[in-house]
């Protein structure tokens, strides 16, 4: 048992975090912040060169052929820097979903230029009351031909506006909340019947609702066996949720950090207000909630792979129901010991906050996982 | 003990219930509702018509332009003034600048300011807090220097919410360095043309301009816009705490709130059955309206303390900490209910249900009520010495 | 609007806060804890000589007319002495369902002695899994003769072993959960199969498991209707969940006083502990739950009379709920306060602790009330 | 990074688990799995059996009868222990005494006392606290004054845990009032039955008798007692808490508790139905679950991180916060899931289900673990001043 990382793994991390440093301070992030969608093609020519977009795929493939460590490293220093490109969505979410359940003809087409950062994917899978249920798919689409015909309304579609393609779930069949008869398709954004309605999310990225009116795509869009995509499904998005959680445990580290310096700094009636012991305690609070999602994300990254699907989600529920929890404590407070500078636009403070309030709603809130967690645990008795 | 109204007080809600039925046009009370930021115009229309029927400065007496209402009255009027969704007002000059005006002001001051204020010609906002002053008020820097009969202002302040909206300041200043720090202090009236002065915006957490910074630079006051003596500006800033505060755990607007959350709840949908059938969102909803409710005795409690003629104790500490702790949890719950529509910001209508639109904002707005206004630390210390005796030197 | 005690209020709270200043002290009390079953038979004649045991019941009955008011002014003094004496299960519990649903002659037989303090009740509602649910009810009734024959098993019946007569819950017809069907019958403690096995509660009170054997009872023993005991019996148990509140607002209250008295004596590194700013804060956090308690024991004592019953349910749930987490705060940090001293018998402090956690699974949990008022409040809508 | 044990330590697994299911006697385990409390006979007993497979001084080295394992075999070991329900042991001699010998003993006293230790012939228990210092350490006053060979001994010593059944006490002592305060202190070893000692009980807010008060009268002591040199007692007594803890958290015994707690929910019903089945109850007991792994990994990393032969930081400060956190939370959930039967109190068996009979009992005593052996308030303070640096003079 160690938990050192390889020589490789320091050397990714420690080139995020040079790039955070040297290329993303605050003030260049306000300026992506400004720009179309939050996205910077500058700079996400420069995680290609770097290499980065290549690491969730196989050499094979045409990547470095890293773990889901090597993807925490690389999130966990974007969340300190609170990244605005579509790393999550195209790569770790979408990406990793075709590295894992494309055919060799679909891998072949997509991941070089996804690698080169050519292209960026989405996955569209959230339905205006699915909520955070990738089950619960309303979305339909109907053989014609060698192909099919989808129609339906993706909500909220992380990445929808930048996206040259989506990966689209649709029913072939079963009843709107049924696991199976869920397929995976993958749609060229600009295809015909294609409507995408973008606009900016609380943390500076885009996000978009995707209209499908009778969309017609080939046989060869279909990623995955007809009706079988779910499973593909929920283990991309229980691999995303951990690569979310890697980004909140950056964020909330910064957010920790920041605030102790604060508090060493300002002064009131006097003195530093880091001397007043109620404030003191509650930056231990902020301490100790951090370590223990350091904990949390790591326990995740061991055991999303693991072949037993009930395992993985129970590990990683857990994570985001835990680091949820820490991230909205760390946020609130904060602000709260900041005062009334946390409340502005001006201070990087409201930045994390609105980053880590993101978070607390994406791919399952708190209580959706401590559902789902409890209801496995229930049902494995 | 007896927790009916009596039956005029009975008739007077039915009154200001249809009232505000036939008063509030519907576009404010659409947005006051999805909690969307109103511009200045409309409250400025919506005072203006309070104004006409006599009820806006509520709480001024009879002799200023006030109704002359009893402190039920006015709990009752708030009560339904939130259940119709009209605007609470961001009435500076109602709320805060007219009663000192009242107390300390000269005849003239309150001749000439109190009926603007009431016609809404003028809009006051405050110039309390520093740059470098936060919770410690009294260390304030912003200097005015006599010279014959004028004041010369320089310095800054912060948080001057809706100083743009403003064609007044009311200020605390530093007109001596001597003595206590509290001592050196006065309360000074100045135009916002006055050259010298500039305002720049600050950009909350919510993405909206609500703050600003105002600068002062060589800025010159008539000495008749002093308010009080000089040197007794601290006196006249804490004559406000001490005053009567039936509303600062803001009862009247959760419980609209509450109310909007819960028929969010039953009419948007999850997973095929409405949100209100999740147990767990269920309980959660139940637990704040508890929690809420407690709030609506204790602050019941104060008002008929206050009814009776009793003099204001540590209640508005404890009304402002259990206030702003249930305003933060329901706007939690806005986003909790709003699910992945928590992440468009400020995004066109149509992205989702209308009532999830500005939830979030919402919810990062209400951080400030934890900390304008005497944070919650401050007013944990001012229980802890002045109501537990937790008083030590 | 106002909330001001009448003279007479006042006259018995002044009377209540008298006897525990003057005879209930902390060490009187544990002479009194010392006795069988934790019940002073001279306290008992003492409540009965002072009216006390009369309050709830009309001047008809032969008490003093008092109401609900009366009742929380009388369980608010007695929980800030921990009052050891079953008056909330003899009194307000027994004795007000006696008082509200018994017959003409059941009164006449029971009330006198009740407030004369010669007899006391006790009200056998739960069972083994029936939680705090009194609709859930598995003892039968069945007819016989003019009467009944009633068997099954009570389960942690408060104030069992010093009862003199029972009132059971037990079912003339309908399902185990149904609402419907549920009689109560007045039985004798001494009656052939009655077989009462008693024990000491954490609070220091008694309480006893009630097994029926083939109980015979007349026809006279049913208190109201066949199969429409729920009603009384809900209505019972709410008021007296509205006692107990008050019983647990008066020990919050003094566990709290004390704590801070606590606070600025005890000396650590040289200093009163009460200078250290998180252990002010906490306290403050003790005084506003106590304060806001107060609110809600005022709230509940006012419509636990609503004539309508989901009305009465929901302010009585949200009452306990309420004081119920605010009581285990109080009860957890008056302790961790104190520190070791705080964790011994010898000090009244973990007195109180016991008396709230007593409080907090009594009539049922703050999450059996949470679940109640929220179903409660979803229904309404 | 790699969570697998070694397949030398998946053996050394099997073979700790073989042993504990063939050798706890039935008794030990059955009060064990219900948290009643042991007596010292049966803890004897229980610890000589240990003893005899060389298992009972885990953390000792070779030399003084350990069995010289690496920090993840006494963590397996204590997980083992756990999962077994076996008895923790409450071995001031082993954990405390044993080291501090070791370290600062005379070859005369570590060849007397460590066998003694071993074999259970002796039983040890601590005097550090007193009645006026609580978190104050340094601040005790008990005298120990020089009078030829000996020491005489004033003063009192509170909470001796388990002082009753001791025959030896270790002490902190004042041998000098010059100086720091810290600097007059000395580590004294002394004979319980030596005239002058008397032994009060305390009995706990749980009803049992786990705790005393010891009073010295003129105590005669040995100087040979001293352990260490006159006045490094401070020095001696910090040594064990910069000793490496990897079982501070008690996470191997919660994690029997956990499993515990969860038996009971799907093994009792409320209302025809499992507890298991109700699903709040069923989240707070996977809220639970997902608190105490938490706290498991951050414990392996404090385990990796010391196996890799790194200094403990501030982990047992973090540890001993988190994990006395989740032993709270597990013991309210079992008076939870107790229902009505949270109520009687030390009742004989038969009054409700077994497994409930201890569980008010269990939760009220473990409000002391976040008083004892350093309050939460003072591990906070650590942690603020020595990881966070928030050090002002």
């Amino acid at each position: 048992m160690h938990f050192n990382l390889s020589d490789e793994q320091k050397l990714i991390r420690n080139a995020v975090d040079k790039f955070i440093r040297n290329d993303y301070s605050f003030d260049a992030r306000k300026k992506v912040l400004a720009l179309e969608n939050g996205f910077s093609p500058e700079h996400w020519r420069q995680f290609a060169d770097m290499g980065w977009l290549g690491i969730p795929f196989s050499e094979d493939q045409g990547g470095l052929g890293g773990g889901v460590v090597d993807i925490v490293q690389v999130m966990e220093a974007f969340g300190t820097g609170m990244v605005l490109e579509p790393y999550l969505s195209a790569i770790v979410l979408a990406g990793g979903l075709i590295a894992r359940g494309g055919s060799a003809a679909q891998q072949e087409a997509l991941l070089p230029a996804l690698i080169g950062g050519e292209k960026l994917l989405a996955v569209a899978y959230t339905e205006r009351e699915s909520r955070f249920n990738p089950a619960d798919v309303q979305t339909r689409a109907e053989k014609s031909g060698d192909g099919y015909l989808i129609s339906g309304e993706k909500a909220v579609v992380l990445g929808a506006p930048t996206a040259d393609a989506l990966i689209v779930s649709a029913r072939t069949g079963g009843g709107r909340l049924d696991t199976q008869g869920i397929s995976l398709f993958l749609v060229d954004s600009k295809a015909p019947g294609v409507e995408i309605t973008g606009y900016r999310t609380m943390d500076g990225g885009c996000a978009g609702n995707v209209r499908l009116n009778k969309v017609q795509v080939g046989a060869d869009a279909l990623i995955g066996g007809e009706g079988a995509g779910f499973a593909l499904l929920d283990e991309a998005v229980d691999h995303a949720t951990v690569a979310a959680c890697a980004d909140a445990l950056g964020a909330m580290q910064s957010a920790m950090r920041k605030t102790v310096e604060y508090l060493k700094t300002r002064k009131q009636f006097g003195v530093p207000i880091g001397s007043f012991q109620a404030l003191q305690h509650r930056a231990v609070d902020l301490f100790t909630a951090v370590e223990a999602c350091r904990s949390m994300v790591l326990m995740a990254s061991l055991k999303v792979t693991d072949k037993d699907p009930v395992a993985r989600r129970m590990a990683v529920s857990a994570a985001k129901q835990f680091v949820g929890e820490k991230a909205r404590l760390v946020a609130q407070q904060a602000v709260q010991m900041h005062g009334g500078i946390g409340m502005t636009e001006e201070l990087d403070i409201g930045h994390y906050f609105r980053r880590l309030t993101m978070f607390c709603a994406q791919f399952g809130t708190t209580d959706y996982h401590l559902k789902r967690y409890a209801d496995l645990m229930a049902a494995a008795a | 003990m007896n927790i009916d109204f009596s039956p005029e007080e009975l008739a007077f809600q039915q009154e200001v219930r249809s009232w505000f039925a036939e008063n509030l046009p519907a576009e404010l009370k659409r947005k006051t509702e999805l909690g969307i930021m109103l511009s200045k115009d409309e409250l400025v229309v919506w005072q203006r018509i309070l104004n006409a029927q006599g009820w806006l400065v509520t709480g001024w007496p009879k002799e200023y332009g006030g109704p002359d209402w009893t402190p039920t009255q006015r709990y009752i009027f708030d009560m339904e003034r939130a259940r119709a969704n009209a605007p609470i007002g961001l009435s500076m000059g109602i709320i805060m600048l007219g009663p000192v005006l009242m107390a300390y002001g000269t005849q003239e001051q309150k001749d000439y300011y109190l009926p603007r204020i009431r016609n809404c010609e003028d809009w006051w906002c405050q110039g309390y807090s520093e740059p470098g002053a936060g919770s410690d008020l009294a260390s304030l820097k912003t200097m005015a220097v006599s010279d014959g009969d004028d004041y010369i202002v320089n310095g800054s302040k912060i948080w001057t919410t809706y100083g743009h909206w403003a064609n007044r300041i009311f200020c605390l200043v530093r007109t001596s360095t001597e003595g206590k720090k509290q001592e050196g202090i006065s309360f000074l009236l100045i135009d916002m043309d006055t050259p010298g002065l500039e305002v720049r915006p600050i950009v909350s957490i919510d993405g909206e301009h609500h703050l600003n910074e105002t600068f002062f630079t060589d800025v010159r006051v008539p000495k008749k816009n002093l308010v009080g003596k000089e040197g007794q500006g601290w006196t006249v800033a804490k004559y406000l705490l001490t005053h009567e505060r039936t509303t600062i755990a803001g009862v009247a607007d959760s419980k609209v709130h509450m109310a909007n959350l819960k028929r969010m709840a039953r009419e948007n949908g999850a997973n095929g059955e409405p949100l209100m059938n999740d147990p767990s969102l269920r309980q959660k909803l139940a637990k704040a309206e508890i929690n809420l409710l407690a709030l609506e005795y204790t602050n019941l409690r104060t008002l008929a303390a206050t009814a009776a003629g009793k003099a204001p104790g540590p209640e508005s500490s404890l009304l402002k900490l259990d206030g702003t702790a249930v305003q933060q949890q329901l706007s939690e719950l806005g986003v909790e209910l709003s699910g992945q529509y928590a992440w468009p910001w400020k995004a066109d209508d149509g992205v989702g249900p209308d009532e999830f639109a500005a939830t979030t904002m919402r919810y990062a707005f209400t951080r400030a009520a934890t900390i304008y206004g005497g944070s919650d630390e401050v007013q944990k210390n001012v229980i802890a010495k002045m109501v537990l005796g937790l008083n030590f030197k």
